[in-house]
């Protein structure tokens, strides 16, 4: 399990782990059948699934929270050779809150990456474009 | 000035140990510390930093290559964590003791038993007393500028004591967020090339390490401890010009939101940045607090701590560490002793928590500060709160 | 060998490194050990001692008996100072920091330092390649706290720690084999050697010094004190170290052993435990067995140098 | 070495207790510690040094003659160089009280 935070307005303070999330990002499709992955998850907050099945399986979800999926193991298989699928699930993210423009990851990855940077940005690219968002219907 | 970038705080210390152009890196992988090794053995093996990567067989012998390494002259860095520095304890002591300025990033970790790879201060407590310099830091940013300053301070004529720099494990070490880089002329300009009184070498033979009897053994340590009383101001003067040309002010006691308030809560390490939130956050209901954190260790700042407090009534104090069988927690104690003969002094209730990773949440620090203040009103009955254990 | 050659004392340096006014016991055969040796060692050298005997006599505060650059630290850390002294001496020249020249790095320790706690150590600096000699002066117990023994102790020994009495007859384990832990760790020079031989001793030193990457020599040092005996067959014990085959002084160079003496025929070990009260208590079986053991151990060491 | 460790102010001691005149020790008499004494019948004096090879303390020197002579500040009477000595030039004497 890891915690990210973003804030774009003050310092990030808060080092303690997140209890109530705004967002969930499920990398390993396995978990959804092990443990309660959204547990503490604000009520109006979004859950990024990597997954092969379309987005109608997951009615339980969608009637409480903003769902996004991705076939990212597919994509990273196909873009990187390898299932890894942690710049793919990024791509998913972005696409499903719009926390960042996807043009600032470039220069980052290239950094991360290097000469597998190309790849990467590809995989990301294809997953932002790929991914299915079913957004939660607001009351009323 | 170099681009704020979002980094591990462990792979930036290691790049911020290059920037200082280290000689002699010898170093034992221990969890949370082998990032920062990996790294640095990584920027060698690039040949992106001229140094030799020494890979030990042990932390007793990781510090103890130090201390030759720097006997000889060579800027010298090492990193480990919590079982790892108690086996370098004796080393600890020697390379005080033999006045050799080495600079050791602990990213800080419990102690067995039982195992725990995650992080608290029993290992940073354990050795309080070895005669190093100690400093906290409490986010990646602090981590960078003080590995930068901790090279300076050591290696000052006037100091030329070992630099411990203390940074929460996995809290800190593992945590990626943005950091400004110095660049290498800031660092360059900020850093003096080593110049060494006395090292081994051929042309000028000296013995280092004698034994001294009981009629020498006092004058010897008194020397090293009169080094040590003597360097605060040093590294005041570091501080300043560090803040000069970085624009990052560091201080051996630092506050936040302590302006008139009569309770304090008093931290140490990453978690003082998660108890800022929760002081906001009380500060708005109306409750009155402030936060002080300690960044110098040792030596310890007494003037500046006593300043700190002396309007206070209450100050609440967490450790993370238990001072087994003794009053709790070992900084809650020596805060005690520092302000036992003060005239006016506040009232001091001792807490312990974030044992072996164990995480304290916003909402955990506002339920320490107001039992805290309850505890201070009607009298602790124990020497100290234990936090957050299931009974 | 045996004997010494007429005008011995010209084939030595008189520079001595190791000076006079140390505080070593009447007779010691350690302390002459590491005079011998310093002379080798010359001006360039760097000094890394382990605690023990020889860093108790030379260098109380505020004196030392050391011409040479010479750090101590702790006990068992001595072989881990040196590889740290090696790599610095090492980058500080790459870098341009401090000239270029050729300094040595030596390390020194006693038994204890050496086969018992700092084994460790030695064992990493051995496997990382360090260019620098170790030497181990073994005087075979802890001398200085009081004649402890340790593993390098001999079979039989009476010491304070393994006592002979009625249910025991001294030191009941078998000497600790370092040459050939040494050897293990497959270095480019491994050698034994005793200051009863003086002239092999130095050549020894100096081979381990110029050797490029680790080097180990081993050197028997007779202590009067703890094997008691008389201060001034110190000398011709050591010898008899040798001739009986308890010692036997050889080399092993990239893999290769080589005797640097052979005796015609060994002389009988009871020759060389009956000078020594550390084993006066051993029966007639317990001086069979140390007998058996020592012949054993040479036809196999013989078996190796052909 | 000017102070002795007696008379060693903590101001005197240098960075880290180190020690900055090589071979300060020589200083240190080691001479008192003998009960016996070498006396020398140097008309038999090879000449060979082996008294100066083999002395523990190193306090062997030759003298204008070329002899061989422990030099009594510090030697500690150990016997070796009478052992050693294949012409038995030397021989150990009880130290006289003095």
């Amino acid at each position: 399990m890891a915690y990210n935070r973003i804030n774009q307005h003050h310092p990030i303070r808060n080092r303690a782990g997140i209890t109530q999330p705004d967002v969930v990002v499920v990398l390993d499709p396995s978990l959804l059948a092990i443990g309660k992955v959204t547990s503490g998850l604000k009520d109006g907050g979004t859950v990024v699934i990597n997954t092969s099945k379309a987005i109608e399986a997951f009615p339980e979800l969608s009637e409480r929270w903003n769902v996004a999926i991705i076939d990212a193991t597919r994509i990273a298989r196909e873009e990187l050779g390898v299932p890894i699928v942690n710049t793919t699930m990024l791509g998913a993210l972005l696409k499903a809150t719009g926390a960042i423009d996807i043009s600032a990851m470039t220069e980052p990855l290239k950094g991360r990456f290097g000469r597998l940077a190309d790849k990467n940005i590809k995989a990301l690219k294809r997953a932002f474009e790929e991914t299915q968002v079913k957004e939660l219907k607001t009351v009323g | 000035m170099g681009k704020r970038v979002g980094v591990e705080v462990s792979i930036a210390l290691a790049d911020a140990v290059k920037l200082a152009d280290a000689d002699v890196i010898a170093a034992y992988p221990i969890t949370p510390q082998t990032h920062i090794v990996e790294h640095l053995a990584e920027l060698v093996a690039e040949g992106e930093l001229d140094a030799e990567y020494i890979p030990v067989e042990s932390e007793h012998s990781a510090l103890s290559a130090c201390l030759g390494s720097a006997a000889a002259g060579a800027r010298t860095f090492t990193a480990t964590a919590g079982q790892g520095l108690e086996l370098m304890h004796e080393v600890l002591y020697v390379a005080s003791g033999m006045r050799l300025p080495i600079i050791m990033a602990v990213a800080n970790r419990a102690l067995s038993s039982p195992l725990s790879v995650w992080g608290d201060h029993s290992d940073a407590m354990a050795v309080r007393d070895t005669g190093w310099i100690q400093i906290f830091t409490e986010n990646g940013q602090e981590v960078v500028d003080q590995i930068i300053c901790a090279f300076r301070i050591a290696e000052d004529p006037n100091v030329l004591l070992p630099v411990m720099v203390h940074l929460d494990g996995f809290n800190l070490s593992h945590v990626i967020e943005p950091i400004e880089m110095p660049t290498e002329e800031e660092v360059c300009d900020f850093l003096p090339v080593r110049r060494n009184p006395l090292t081994l070498h051929p042309s000028k033979p000296v013995a280092m390490g004698d034994f001294a009897p009981p009629v020498v053994y006092t004058e010897a340590k008194w020397a090293q401890e009169q080094a040590m009383m003597a360097v605060k101001p040093t590294i005041l003067d570091i501080w300043d010009d560090f803040a000069k040309k970085f624009g990052r002010e560091y201080k051996p006691v630092e506050c936040y939101k302590c302006d008139g308030a009569k309770n304090l809560l008093f931290t140490m390490g990453s978690f003082s940045e998660t108890a800022m939130t929760a002081v906001d956050k009380l500060r708005d209901a109306g409750v009155d607090i402030g936060l002080i954190r300690l960044r110098l260790w040792r030596p310890f700042p007494f003037e500046e701590f006593r300043a700190a407090v002396k309007n206070a009534e209450t100050l609440l104090v967490l450790d993370r560490c238990i001072s087994s069988g003794g009053p709790g927690g070992p900084v809650a104690s020596e805060l005690k002793a520092a302000l036992y003969n003060e005239e006016k002094k506040p009232k001091v209730v001792s807490f312990v928590g974030g044992l072996g990773g164990r995480d304290i949440t916003v909402a955990g620090f506002e339920k320490i500060i107001l039992d805290g203040l309850e505890l201070a009103a009607k009298g602790q009955e124990r020497e100290y709160e234990i936090v957050g254990v299931r009974e | 060998m045996q004997n010494l050659g007429v005008y011995a004392s010209r084939l030595v340096t008189k520079e001595e490194n190791f000076v006079p006014g140390h505080r070593a016991c009447i007779g010691c055969g350690e302390a002459l050990a590491v005079r011998l040796a310093a002379k080798a060692f010359g001006k360039n050298t760097i000094v890394v001692n382990a605690t023990g005997c020889m860093e108790i006599v030379a260098s109380q505060l505020p004196y030392t008996s050391w011409k040479l650059p010479w750090i101590h630290t702790l006990f068992e850390n001595s072989a881990a100072v040196a590889s740290g002294v090696e790599s610095a001496l090492k980058v500080q020249m790459r870098k341009g920091k401090i000239p270029q020249e050729d300094i040595k790095t030596v390390a020194i320790g006693g038994d204890g330092a050496t086969v018992d706690i700092g084994l460790q150590a030695i064992s990493g600096a051995f496997e990382r390649g360090h260019d620098f000699l170790y030497i181990c002066f073994d005087n075979e117990a802890y001398m200085n706290t009081g004649i402890q023994r340790s593993s390098a102790t001999p079979f039989g020994a009476s010491t304070t720690t393994s006592p002979a009495g009625r249910a025991k007859a001294g030191q009941m384990s078998w000497k600790k084999n370092m040459p050939e832990i040494a050897v293990a760790h497959n270095i480019p020079y491994v050698a034994t050697a005793c200051p009863s031989y003086p002239f092999d001793l130095i050549e020894k030193v100096k081979k381990g010094l110029a050797t490029k990457g680790p080097a180990y020599i081993h050197v028997l040092s007779v202590c009067p004190t703890g094997w008691r005996c008389d201060t001034e067959i110190s000398i011709m014990l050591g010898r008899l170290a040798t001739e009986t085959g308890v010692f036997p002084l050889y080399e092993v160079e990239n893999g290769k052993y080589k005797m640097s003496l052979v005796p015609e025929k060994l002389k009988p070990v009871k020759d060389y435990l009956k000078l020594q009260r550390r084993f006066r208590h051993l029966k007639p079986d317990a001086i069979e067995a140390i007998q058996s053991r020592v012949t054993e151990e040479y036809e196999k060491l013989l078996e190796k140098a052909v | 070495m000017a102070k002795s460790e007696f008379e060693l102010t903590w101001q005197d001691i240098e960075i880290g207790a180190a020690v900055t005149e090589p071979g300060s020790a020589a200083a240190y008499k080691t001479g008192d510690w003998k009960s016996q004494r070498p006396t020398y019948d140097f008309s038999r004096c090879l000449k060979c040094g082996i008294c100066y090879v083999f002395c523990p303390e190193g306090c062997v020197r030759q003298n204008q003659k070329g002899h061989f002579e422990a030099n009594p500040y510090y030697c500690k009477g150990c016997g070796i160089c009478a052992y050693e000595c294949p012409t038995r030039v030397i021989v150990m004497r009880e130290e006289e009280e003095k």
